[in-house]
């Protein structure tokens, strides 16, 4: 799964984008937030305020409880501000 | 129908030249140009740094023109907004309509430019003076 | 704040220059073009010949600048109308205002475009293949 | 008093302005259309419908009731079609 990070998300993780191999039992947005928040103090300072986090799977706006698979592309950023 | 994301400066002219507006027999044309301020309330911009999540982008994009299209017996239309570092007075995006009658225009415009808002994934660093901070989206 | 009633075509980004929307902190610019259509209905159009009453025009069009002034925070503003002969595809109208806000400037420019309609001392007379006739105001 | 004519207005009458002595009695823009009617078949055909027709005192727009005086310029005209 290619999982992108844009703007502060960005910032606070370090890197722009990563490849993973979800787990079986990472099945939806909300499930890999979690996860990824293990991965490091700057992961879990991007995404443990999941209220105000968009997300897209494969260019579409999607929410948090969306159901995901190993080889979606997935982005996680904050609200876009765009015009 | 054209949407372009580009890291460029755009000419209005020559973007008028190509919507053609003779041709579609057009009466009204409502242009919308977005524009990075010197100020943000009293603090002095000195850079806007626009992100983009490229192919999301313009997917988005030609949805938001299409939606309005749908709306709208609109001739043409046009979307270009800008990414990359720009400067106070520099030009971010361009929305244009044209249709037979200018109401019909207006609304189109409008609409688009509000959906780009919300709907386009565009994330904007301020740089003041003193600091650099992400821009919060509206309230509205 | 500038009105024009001339003869000449006008060029957008000419103008678009001199309401210097960098050094007034304008981040939104709402335009509007009137253009002479091909067709009205299915009677192609020749020729649209405009008449115009000189120095009560231009008095009109500062009261609605004006009007839209103490509306709404506008940042600058601009009214040019032509008059004389014109042709399919020629530009009739120019419209602009800029504001640090966009809805500011969608407001500020559809009022004037509207009261344009009313208070302005133009006439139109049409012209197609077989007759030429003189344009009824639009009903509301 | 000089008299203004625009569009259809002028195109019947025949002129685009014309100067003339205002009668006393005629000291309003009703009153002026009446007297004008009366110099020809072209004055009445453009002058008759008068609740289509627009007028202005010195470059404002007026109603029919409107005051006018000698030194006035009228202009008599159908709506208005700018924009």
């Amino acid at each position: 799964m290619k999982i992108i990070y844009f703007s502060w998300v960005r910032e606070r993780i370090g890197i722009n984008h990563e490849i993973i191999n979800l787990p079986k039992d990472i099945n939806n947005i909300e499930k890999l937030l979690d996860f990824l928040s293990h991965k490091g103090s700057g992961y879990k300072d991007a995404l443990s305020n999941k209220k105000v986090l968009k997300f897209s799977v494969n260019f579409e706006f999607v929410d948090i409880t969306h159901k995901i698979k190993n080889d979606d592309e997935i982005a996680i950023f904050p609200p876009v501000t765009g015009g | 129908m054209v949407v372009k994301v580009q890291k460029e400066d755009f000419d209005i002219a020559d973007e008028l030249k190509l919507l053609n507006l003779k041709k579609n027999n057009s009466g009204g044309c409502v242009i919308f140009i977005g524009k990075v301020r010197e100020k943000n309330n009293d603090l002095i911009i000195k850079s806007l740094e626009i992100e983009h999540y490229p192919i999301m982008t313009e997917k988005q994009l030609e949805t938001i023109e299409l939606e309005a299209l749908n709306k709208w017996p609109i001739n043409s239309s046009l979307i270009i907004h800008r990414y990359g570092k720009l400067f106070p007075g520099d030009n971010i995006v361009l929305v244009m309509t044209s249709s037979a009658h200018r109401k019909t225009s207006f609304k189109a415009t409008e609409f688009i430019v509000e959906k780009l808002k919300t709907k386009a994934t565009f994330w904007k660093l301020e740089e003041t003076l003193n600091k650099k901070y992400w821009l919060k989206p509206e309230k509205n």
